[in-house]
């Protein structure tokens, strides 16, 4: 196993949830849902090269992205929750009291 | 007395600035009383301490100061200083300033007791008074540019001082800005002497006078100029902004607007001398430059001269006054230009004694007129008015150069020393001020008959009204009648020809023509005595006495006739009644000019440029900008999301096809 | 045995093929008795709750119903799987695996004795924890994939619970890292040797221990905490429209998973395969009770299958004796009391360890 | 060449095909529960990979904290709110042209980057795997708490941080549902409810 082949998984991985949040421009979950596989490929990056480099640094950083990653997600659950109850809707072209 | 006569410098200047800030900034704590109080105590204080200070330095001797007393700032080896030269010649500045000074804010309280501006009029003179000291005292450059502005804008602020009359605005602002003119110049002036002489000290750069002495500068390409000569030049070009020499006298008549005080105080005691003051320090300088001294002498003899012609066809009373001090000005600078500082000087001095009577006497006859201006509308004052009519006389005398009185000695000494001098333009000077003297004692004299004898042309309402002013105003009065009457005779001798100024002033032998004025009394016990019965066979006297026999006969014995020189002369009156077109002049040229220039730039720079380029093309910029930009701000993170991979994938091309 | 197996297989098969082969064999071995088990502790549960509340119990197949365990099986075994007409029909079939997935793969890395032991994996209480955690997405997805709302209101009970209690039971396994120093369960349990019963980690952990035990039951789903199931308010929760054999699979989940929970508490509170009269030597009326000697024999396995054996007794014991708890007194009980609780425990044990408190820790 | 290695590469290479696969599901899914639940493969299919990469204690936590509890939180969300799919995914088809042409571009670069012409084994040789007694768990937990103790202490503050803004986020009280208060239940007194009267027996007519 080389280095690139980890690599250029987290990199497909990537544009997958790149073109997540392209299609699914609507939906917050996915969205969400999206920004949570980029994160999981970027955390890949980290491990794969925190492994062939022999520096466990790497690792750390990714358990402090999983730390974030899991605040992050929770209140985005919680905001999209008040937002569902207040709007009726997750749809996010909707969510446009803010436009003048 | 004082431990430390640095103390006493310190607090002649600081005591009139406390009196400001009293009047000033609480005038409505401490009341009017307590305004006018805190004021002239403050200018007591320094007219006492500089009577001590007079007493130290000139009758006991005491050596002349030179130290500064505080250090504002060092900058590339430069110190900016505050600091005090106190010799005679300051010393006799400090005195006459403080005492006039004092005089105009007792005669004040009557003058001004029901104008609403009581307490802010007292916190400016009190402030011009410390100005002025400061100006007097500055053994510095700096210093000296510091008083020159103060009492430029305190000169602004009085002429201003009643702010809801237009004409008073008019002429504040035009007082401003020919000020700026000159100041312009003694900036100019005062930068030179730090680039050539790296110091603003007085004492280093007369010390080091002789190693710029040959220097030459070229401004235009091949002309070589004396840097001595320019930087006099452009010190007198101060000078004349301030001393309203011509052609920036323009703001001096109109100056009238402000009250009478302040035309006393201001604008003829005092300020206006600021100019004398400073070419008579400068004398070190400007005795090595034959070119400068001869521009000052014919600058001067032309103010002298033309100036006092104008004021035979004036009939506002302070108007009259006031182009007489012009002329008195021009007598001084002609003084100057012949290296006859003493005289000069001297001639300040007595001036400002005997023109602040003449001023507060007019505002005397004002107050009594209620506020009547016009000379026409007077006449036979002198039953109303006894103590004024009887001061005003002896001011008048006075200023006619009556021998005996101040005017004389100061005035003689000048046009002997003129006629002695030696540099080009001396011959012009001289018919000049011996002209001038006929023309002075004329137009004095027409005030004189036309206000206090004569027919009494006022209306019946103000007939009945007319009173001598109360105490406040007259004791000023008759306090400034009796220098004016007796103080050329106890000077003239040392201040004129004598030592008195020591090593203040300088004068290079060649130049020194009162010197050889004073080898004409030689031999004599005194030389005012001299003087007077030398006069009697002299030209001044019996023109001086032929321009008073002028003025009682065209206004005492045959009223009818001006009127007829006027038709018959319509040509000249027309000139001098258009004061030779300089208020024109300005108009059309500078005021025209700057306004066709505002204009220009005006249209194209500001509207076209500024206006719908700059200011709303960068709008309009912006605008179109964002409109661009609103689009891309859908706030869909797909939005963004495509933004940055549109970024991204640049980076990635630059890595996958790098840049060599 | 699994050396002589191995160079057995090697003579006709690839090698790496061969340690897969090995790998499967070894699983076989602990899941078929696993599965045996499951089957016989329904029986039990219900011989003994009868016993408890005065009845017989199964009694008509085999000899006093022993064989009404395989009955059972094969009438779920042989009875139509019904799909619900609105429902998802993959993540319906693909629940009950999902359930009982977890509860088996946890085995990997639990040690019978010091040698036995599939997966010697340095982090497995970790492990546990993560493969426990998946438990929870069979009844979700049960519930969800039904499509009825009895189910989906089961489903959503269970997943608040579940997450609820993890956290309490998280608490309680660091706990246990902490006195142990080490997330190897052979380590963890070596860590309790020396005096018996006494130096086991229940008596200076015994908050833990009953924290964790009370979350087990609540993970489980078991009485008195099966709201997900609840039939008296939503029939049966998220299994409602589950029949068969695909029923039959959540059932066997849960009771793995009571066996998995029974088995981790006896690793980490009980000492494991150790023997409660380990180092126990007294003289009681002239007479020397060495205990130790005396259960020498005992493999540490059987001791094993005692406490595993015990703490399962104590979920049936429950389920008799407990009435159903409110779900909001559920939620109360796991993020008020057992969290705090635990968390004060976890500085305490941290205190004990830094003191070198004997006999656990000198 | 090792065998077990060879085999560890190739359940790799199977991972990495079903995680990909599983990832596209995710955004492909019709249902967001079933993105949610492909999304739960692919984190539990990347934890093997990390596996791999002798990561022990990061792909325990990612199926721990993930699968474990994030993901939960996903599906109670998902399965709690009332969304019409239908309108959400509306455009979808419309997009996915534009939205593929940027993912392959992407992908294509950044293989062009990442790709064995600048990391492959050439420029990065495979380490020595570590020996048993290694204990990634022990490794990381020294750098942690020694060198990056600030760090984690900071993690902590935020975890806790997003706790109590979830919490206070999603909290509501609404006073117009009726509910029972067992503490006022039990805490009733006799008094509260009955009123023992004296009164005198009453003859019957």
């Amino acid at each position: 196993m080389a280095l690139s082949d980890y690599l250029i998984f987290s990199a497909i991985l990537f544009s997958i949830s790149v073109a997540g949040i392209f299609l699914n421009r609507k939906n917050v979950i996915i969205i969400l849902m999206s920004i949570e596989l980029m994160l999981l490929a970027v955390n890949t990056n980290f491990i794969a090269f925190s492994y062939y480099l022999g520096d466990v640094a790497g690792q750390v950083f990714v358990f402090f992205i999983l730390t974030v990653a899991a605040a992050e997600a929770a209140i985005g659950l919680a905001i999209l929750i008040v937002l569902f109850r207040n709007k009726r809707t997750i749809d996010v072209e909707e969510l446009d009291s803010l436009n003048g | 007395m004082f431990e430390d006569m640095q103390t006493v410098y310190i607090w002649i200047v600081l005591a009139p600035l406390i009196g400001a800030i009293i009047a000033g900034l609480f005038g409505k704590v401490v009341g009017r009383t307590g305004a006018h109080i805190a004021a002239i105590a403050g200018v007591a204080i320094a007219f006492i301490l500089s009577l001590y200070v007079f007493k130290d330095i000139v009758i006991d001797g005491a050596q002349a100061f030179n130290g500064a007393v505080y250090t504002w700032l060092v900058s590339d080896g430069v110190r900016f200083e505050v600091g005090f030269l106190i010799d005679s010649l300051s010393a006799m500045m400090m005195v006459v300033v403080t005492f006039v000074s004092l005089m105009v804010h007792i005669y004040t309280i009557g003058y001004m007791k029901d104008d609403d501006g009581y307490q802010r009029f007292f916190s400016y003179i009190a402030l011009f008074t410390f100005s002025m000291l400061m100006l007097v005292m500055s053994n510095n450059f700096l210093q000296l540019f510091f008083g020159w502005e103060a009492v430029g804008l305190v000169s602004y602020l009085l002429i201003g001082f009643w702010y809801k009359k237009p004409t008073a605005i008019y002429a504040n602002l035009k007082a401003f800005l020919v000020n700026r003119v000159g100041d312009f110049g003694f900036l100019l002036g005062i930068a030179a002497v730090l680039m050539y002489f790296g110091s603003l000290d007085y004492a280093t750069v007369f010390n080091n006078v002789d190693k710029v002495n040959n220097l030459t500068m070229s401004i235009i390409p091949n002309q070589d100029w004396s840097v001595i000569t320019v930087i006099c030049i452009l010190l007198f070009i101060g000078a004349m902004g301030k001393s309203a020499q011509i052609p920036l006298h323009v703001w001096l008549p109109d100056s009238m607007e402000g009250p009478t005080p302040i035309s006393a105080l201001i604008h003829a005691a005092t300020m206006v001398t600021a100019g004398i003051y400073m070419v008579a320090r400068m004398s070190p300088l400007f005795e090595l430059s034959t070119t400068a001294l001869s521009f000052v002498m014919v600058i001067g003899a032309t103010t002298a001269l033309f100036m006092g012609m104008l004021g035979l066809v004036q009939n506002d009373i302070k108007r009259v006054i006031a182009y007489s001090t012009l002329s008195q000005l021009g007598y001084m600078t002609v003084a100057l230009g012949a290296s006859a500082y003493g005289a000069a000087v001297f001639h300040l001095m007595t001036h400002a004694f005997f023109k602040a009577l003449l001023f507060l006497g007019a505002g005397a006859v004002i107050i009594a007129m209620h506020h009547e201006q016009d000379m026409r509308k007077m006449g036979g004052l002198r039953k109303y008015l006894p103590i004024t009519w009887f001061t005003s006389m002896i001011g008048s005398l006075a200023l006619i150069g009556t021998p005996g009185f101040a005017g004389f000695f100061s005035k003689d000494s000048i046009i002997e020393a003129v006629g002695h001098s030696t540099i080009p333009g001396a011959s012009y000077a001289y018919f000049a001020v011996l002209a001038g003297v006929f023309i002075t004692a004329l137009y004095s004299f027409r005030l004189y008959f036309m206000v206090f004898h004569g027919k009494e042309r006022m209306d019946e309402h103000t007939r009945s009204h007319l009173h001598e002013p109360s105490w406040v105003v007259t004791l000023p009065l008759i306090l400034l009648a009796i220098p004016s009457v007796v103080i050329g005779y106890l000077y003239v001798d040392s201040m004129a020809f004598g030592n008195f100024f020591g090593d203040a002033i300088f004068v290079l032998p060649q130049h020194d023509v009162l010197g050889e004025v004073a080898k004409m009394f030689a031999g004599a016990s005194s030389i005012a005595w001299a003087m007077m019965l030398h006069s009697v066979f002299t030209l001044p006297f019996w023109l001086a006495a032929s321009g008073v026999a002028t003025a009682w006969f065209l206004y005492m014995k045959r009223p009818d006739i001006p009127a007829v020189i006027q038709q018959r002369f319509s040509l000249i009156y027309t000139i001098l009644i258009n004061k030779y077109g300089f208020d024109r002049f300005n108009e059309i040229v500078f005021a025209g000019g700057s306004r066709a220039i505002g204009k220009i730039c005006w249209r194209y720079f500001d509207v076209k440029l500024i206006d719908t380029f700059v200011i709303n093309g960068s709008a309009k910029t912006v605008g179109w900008v964002s409109l661009i930009l609103r689009r891309m701000q859908t706030g869909y993170l797909y939005t963004y999301a495509f933004a940055m991979i549109v970024g991204l994938c640049g980076l990635l091309l630059i890595f996958v096809y790098p840049l060599k | 045995m699994f050396d002589w197996l191995s160079s057995f297989f090697t003579t006709f098969l690839p090698e790496p093929l061969v340690a897969v082969i090995i790998i499967v064999i070894k699983i076989v071995i602990i899941m078929l008795p696993l599965m045996l088990c499951v089957a016989y502790l329904t029986l039990a549960e219900r011989k003994i709750i009868g016993a408890m509340q005065v009845r017989m119990g199964p009694t008509r197949v085999g000899w006093r119903g022993s064989l009404q365990p395989i009955a059972d099986a094969m009438k779920l075994m042989f009875k139509e799987i019904v799909i619900p007409a609105g429902a998802n029909k993959f993540l319906f079939i693909i629940a009950p695996i999902l359930s009982i997935a977890p509860a088996l793969a946890a085995w990997a890395v639990i040690p019978f004795d010091p040698e036995k032991v599939l997966a010697d994996v340095d982090a497995a209480l970790l492990y546990i924890l993560a493969i426990t955690s998946i438990g929870v997405y069979g009844v979700i997805i049960a519930g969800w994939a039904s499509n009825s709302k009895y189910a989906l209101l089961g489903a959503m009970r269970s997943a608040a619970q579940i997450v609820s209690y993890e956290i309490a039971m998280g608490f309680a396994l660091v706990g246990v890292l902490l006195a142990a120093g080490s997330m190897n369960f052979g380590d963890i349990v070596e860590a309790q040797a020396g005096m018996g019963f006494l130096s086991w980690f229940w008596l200076p952990l015994l908050p833990l221990f009953i924290i964790y035990f009370i979350s087990g039951v609540a993970e489980t789903n078991r009485a008195p905490f099966d709201v997900a199931e609840g039939e008296s308010e939503i029939v049966a929760g998220f299994h409602v429209e589950y029949s068969g054999m695909t029923f039959a699979v959540f059932f066997l989940a849960e009771y793995a998973n009571m066996i998995l929970i029974a088995a981790l508490a006896a690793l980490m509170f009980m000492g494991g395969w150790l023997s409660p009269f380990e180092g126990i030597n007294f003289n009681l009326l002239g007479i020397a009770f060495n205990l130790e000697l005396w259960f020498a024999w005992v493999p540490g396995m059987i001791w094993f299958f005692l406490k595993i054996a015990f703490f399962l007794f104590f979920f049936l014991w429950l389920r008799a004796t407990f009435p159903r708890y409110r779900y909001d007194q559920i939620m109360r009980l796991g993020w008020k009391v057992f969290i705090p609780v635990t968390i004060v425990w976890i500085l305490v044990v941290g205190i004990f360890v830094l003191a070198g408190l004997p006999p656990w820790w000198n | 060449m090792n065998p077990e290695i060879n085999i560890a590469q190739y359940i790799t290479y199977v991972f990495a095909a079903f995680s990909l696969a599983s990832a596209l599901m995710v955004i492909t899914a019709k249902n967001p529960v079933q993105a949610a639940l492909a999304l739960v493969l692919t984190f539990f299919l990347s934890a093997g990979i990390w596996l791999t990469l002798e990561a022990e204690f990061l792909a325990i936590t990612l199926v721990l904290v993930y699968v474990g509890a994030v993901m939960v939180l996903f599906l109670f969300v998902v399965m709690m709110l009332d969304i019409n799919m239908a309108q959400l995914r509306a455009g979808f088809i419309r997009y996915l042209p534009i939205g593929l042409l940027v993912a392959v571009l992407l992908a294509v670069l950044l293989i062009m980057v990442v790709g064995p012409a600048h990391f492959g084994l050439e420029q990065f040789a495979a380490p020595t795997r570590h020996a048993a007694d290694y204990s990634n768990v022990r490794e990381l937990g020294r750098v942690m708490y020694t060198v990056y103790v600030y760090p984690f202490e900071i993690a902590s503050v935020i975890l806790l941080v997003a706790i109590i803004a979830a919490i206070a986020l999603t909290l509501r009280r609404r006073p117009d549902t009726k509910r029972q208060d067992p503490t006022q239940q039990i805490a009733v007194k006799r008094a509260d409810r009955m009123r023992v009267v004296d009164m005198k027996a009453e003859a019957k007519k």
